[in-house]
């Protein structure tokens, strides 16, 4: 039973959950508690790591989707699909996570600082990549414009990010307070919890990114097996 | 290069030719927007102090959204009688045909704004003719154009098209939008070029940027 | 259905474990965690004095902390502050630049016997906050809403993941082996 | 001006193409000469149209490569497509422009010179000259077919593709038809056409491809003397698609 579980288990999995442990073990234990915010704080050392992660699962959408229209390999294609889903899972992890902070700290949900409305608008460009791939018929064609729509995103994501700080200039968010995340009395074993938290969740990220590439890999193989299939079944008529 | 700009042009007139027949687009476009001005008049109570805070985003927010519609109706035209295709089989080099279809579109939008906008000025007793409002609007209609012909070309085969190309092109936008909103308020307020110079400056990178690589990416999408 | 069925490839069964085994860890270190150690120079108490200039700016104020002990803190320009009032909105400035506010804060935490932490260096106050020990629990209650939405998350994710892949490799070795019937008859 | 063309006209290699979990084409190889008039043959869903549609450069191929008259359609797209003349499924007209209106439009995409002279030629040929100035929308299928047929005749291409011309045809713009493609073979371009007349066509061609479930099943060089062979390959076929 236990080899069972053992042989299945896979190394990135071992590896993250140890990480993630260390991590967490920094988080809620060695690290002191910061005076100005308290214990909410601590979300800091959640969040930063998963906005880390779905930046990553941008730059990997976009960088594969353009490889994709490259190279035309489904390789690409796989992996775009796998992290712009394991991206948008960890987009909306952070959006959570950066509203449950922002309450007890700045007393709103939600304002219009530049770096929110950025990675909102971002969230929701991935999520109509998702939909798209979920409406449009399978076929080559949907892997071309589906990384079409990976590359825009990241086209516009320079514009955006400008256009939301000119914007949020002009309109001050409506609470500002000890926000960036450098503020702190802690210093740098701030540093060391959000570098060991943020190691652990890219492994995460990793781990999820190769399993959903996996899953991919299978929905291509099935379908590779049913254009066969309809072969087989014509020629054993004939 | 005469001859490219000579298709480009031939092709927007065309779309020109049968919206002037068929009236399809631009009442659709004007119609939906005049109709979110007139409901945001009972909605908000306007005195002047609110028209100019929130005018304008009602302005452009009610133009993004009737555009989206007018742009699917636009493509869908063009995909109805699988004329698409013919204009695939013209020895031309495809980004024309994006370029000539954004033209079309462009013209679209901007006859629905030259209806749109006095309406607006006199619902919401606004002063926005000068003519940094012209620019403007040029500016957003071009961005507006050349997302929206790319994403009706992505979304027309797809199931749900109506509900598909709005949630591609209005994220996308969004930049766009906020610099439109952002200007006209300046404008409505009086305020002077040097402070809408940077709204503008960010319009015409987010213009540049899409025309030239929408027009680049075009060909990937044409043929299934 | 067979339950037995163990998924292939993406070991959902051991994911599920592993996951479940940092939820309990990392749930019962949260729930221990009390206020940790500070600093030494992080002193908490109640406001006892407030001295103001001819602008009712702050110039000097006096904590009592919990044996009786008087600390007096001078203040400069960088010294944060980041008070609640009675309703609990946070005001968050500094010394340099709201010195008026300041006093009015703190005179109605001294009213209140509100509790406020003071950072402080050879006795310059540099941040004045209130003390959370008071509030500590919803202040927990948003850091467990993050951990448990977080982790949830991610274990609905990982589960979503491992169905997925269970129904795609069914219906794999379904076809698979309905080719090889097809090609042997 | 038609001397340098090469002598193959069509050349597909490996060409593969699923739409999602159909297998269309499925390694295809094709050698078509230039100068001959090719009938394309198979049951539904073999291939044919898709074929057409590669050829005409309106579908990707997923694998493989295609070049006609010697050169590769993924690189030289503009220039092939300016030789290449094609009536596909659809009239693919506007419907609320005439058909002058068409014509002139398409012209200018081709960036035709004289084009009023070269509608007039057209339009004669394929016998629509007393409906100019009728809209599409007002004229019936058999008329928009020959629309798009002027259409694909007007910048006389080296290469024709016609999938299932004679649809909607009356018998009289039928043998125009065979006119015109006797026409094309007698000045050494290349007629590629799928159809449903199939003895008829086999008297026609040159040459007769049947494709079968996405390759070539047999290949003819003389159609009209291999007539059963053809006819039987074409047939059997169409019990094949039934599940065993």
């Amino acid at each position: 039973m236990i080899n069972k579980v053992l042989n299945r288990l896979d190394p990135l999995l071992i590896l993250s959950a140890a990480l993630m442990g260390v991590a967490l073990y920094l988080i809620f234990i060695w690290v002191p508690t910061e005076t100005n915010q308290g214990a909410v704080q601590r979300i800091l050392y959640f969040h930063v790591p998963v906005a880390w992660g779905s930046m990553m699962g941008i730059l990997v959408v976009s960088g594969s989707s353009f490889m994709y229209l490259w190279k035309k390999n489904e390789k690409w294609d796989r992996l775009a699909v796998a992290s712009a889903e394991v991206g948008v899972v960890f987009g909306g992890i952070m959006l959570l996570s950066g509203m449950i902070w922002a309450r007890p700290v700045w007393a709103v949900w939600w304002t219009g600082e530049a770096k929110l409305t950025t990675a909102l608008i971002l969230f929701f460009i991935y999520v109509a990549y998702l939909m798209f791939r979920a409406y449009f018929p399978p076929g080559a064609h949907r892997q071309r414009l589906a990384a079409i729509i990976g590359v825009t995103g990241a086209i516009d994501t320079p514009i955006i990010y400008f256009a939301t700080n000119l914007w949020s200039q002009a309109h001050p968010p409506l609470v500002t307070g000890p926000a960036a995340d450098a503020d702190s009395t802690l210093g740098s074993d701030l540093g060391i919890v959000l570098l060991a938290s943020t190691i652990a969740f890219t492994f995460l990220f990793i781990f999820l990114v190769q399993n959903r590439y996996k899953i991919r890999k299978s929905e291509d193989d099935l379908v590779e097996l049913k254009r066969a299939s309809s072969t087989s079944v014509m020629t054993g008529a004939n | 290069m005469m001859g490219s700009f000579a298709v480009i042009w031939e092709i927007g007139r065309k779309d020109l030719l049968l919206e002037i027949r068929n009236k399809d687009v631009v009442v659709a476009i004007a119609g939906f927007a005049l109709l979110v001005l007139v409901i945001f008049t009972f909605a908000i109570d306007l005195n002047q102090s609110n028209a100019k805070l929130v005018g304008p985003g009602v302005l452009w927010a009610g133009i993004a959204f009737a555009g989206v519609t007018g742009l699917n109706r636009a493509f869908a035209l063009e995909v109805e009688g699988n004329t698409l295709e013919a204009l695939m089989l013209a020895p031309m080099s495809r980004d024309l045909i994006y370029l000539g279809k954004a033209l079309g579109n462009f013209l679209f939008i901007a006859v629905a704004q030259i209806i749109v906008i006095p309406v607006f000025a006199v619902l919401f007793n606004l002063v926005v003719f000068r003519w940094e409002m012209l620019v403007i609007s040029l500016l957003t209609t071009i961005g507006f154009s050349a997302v929206g012909t790319l994403f009706a070309a992505m979304s027309v085969r797809v199931r749900a098209r109506e509900v598909m190309l709005p949630l591609l092109f209005l994220p996308v936008v969004i930049p766009l939008l906020m610099a439109a909103v952002e200007s006209t308020s300046h404008i409505v307020n009086g305020r002077s070029w040097s402070d809408i110079s940077q709204w503008l400056q960010l319009a015409v990178a987010f213009d540049v940027t899409f025309v030239v690589v929408f027009a680049f990416i075009f060909q990937h999408i044409l043929e299934d | 259905m067979k339950k037995a069925i163990v998924c292939p490839g993406i070991g959902t069964g051991t994911a599920r474990l592993a996951i479940a085994l940092i939820l309990a860890l990392s749930a019962t270190t949260a729930l221990s965690q009390s206020s940790s150690a500070q600093d030494k120079s992080i002193l908490s108490g109640i406001v006892v004095g407030v001295e103001t200039d001819n602008n009712d700016r702050l110039t000097r104020f006096a904590v009592s902390d919990s044996t009786g002990t008087v600390t007096t803190f001078e203040l400069s320009t960088n010294t944060e502050f980041g008070l609640e009032n009675q309703s609990g909105d946070r005001w968050v400035s500094s010394q340099g630049e709201e010195p008026a506010e300041s006093a009015r804060r703190l005179r109605d935490h001294r009213e209140r016997f509100a509790p406020i932490t003071v950072s402080s260096q050879n006795g310059i106050a540099t941040s004045v906050v209130e003390r959370e020990e008071g509030k500590l629990e919803t202040n927990l209650g948003y850091l467990f809403a993050v951990f448990a939405i977080t982790w949830a998350l991610f274990f609905a994710y990982v589960l979503y993941m491992g169905r997925k892949q269970r129904v795609l490799q069914h219906e794999i070795a379904k076809l698979k082996s309905s080719i090889a019937n097809a090609d042997r008859t | 001006m038609v001397s340098q063309v090469p002598q193959i006209a069509v050349k597909t290699e490996a060409v593969v193409k699923n739409f999602g979990e159909t297998a269309v084409l499925r390694g295809l190889d094709l050698e078509l000469p230039a100068g001959e008039v090719t009938v394309l043959l198979g049951t539904n869903g073999a291939g044919k149209s898709t074929l057409l549609r590669i050829l005409a450069m309106l579908t990707q191929i997923d694998s493989g490569s295609v070049s006609i008259h010697g050169s590769d359609i993924a690189k030289n797209g503009p220039a092939i497509r300016a030789m290449t003349g094609s009536v596909l499924h659809s009239p693919m007209l506007y419907a609320d422009m005439s058909v002058r209106e068409n014509l002139m439009f398409f012209a200018e995409m081709y960036r035709l010179e004289n084009v009023d002279d070269l509608i007039v030629k057209t339009t004669s040929q394929v016998g629509i000259e007393p409906r100019l100035d009728h809209r599409i929308r007002t004229l019936s299928h058999g008329f928009q077919k020959r629309v798009a047929l002027a259409r694909a005749l007007m910048h006389d291409p080296q290469l024709l593709l016609l999938d299932e011309p004679e649809s909607g045809l009356d018998s009289q713009s039928v043998s125009r038809l065979e006119k015109i493609i006797d026409n094309y073979r007698s000045t050494g371009r290349t007629v590629v056409i799928t159809t449903h007349i199939v003895e008829h066509a086999l008297e026609l061609a040159d040459r007769a491809v049947v494709l079968n479930s996405g390759t070539v099943g047999l290949t003819s060089t003389n159609p009209s003397q291999d007539r059963a062979e053809i006819l039987a390959a074409n047939s059997s076929e169409s019990t094949s698609g039934a599940l065993p």
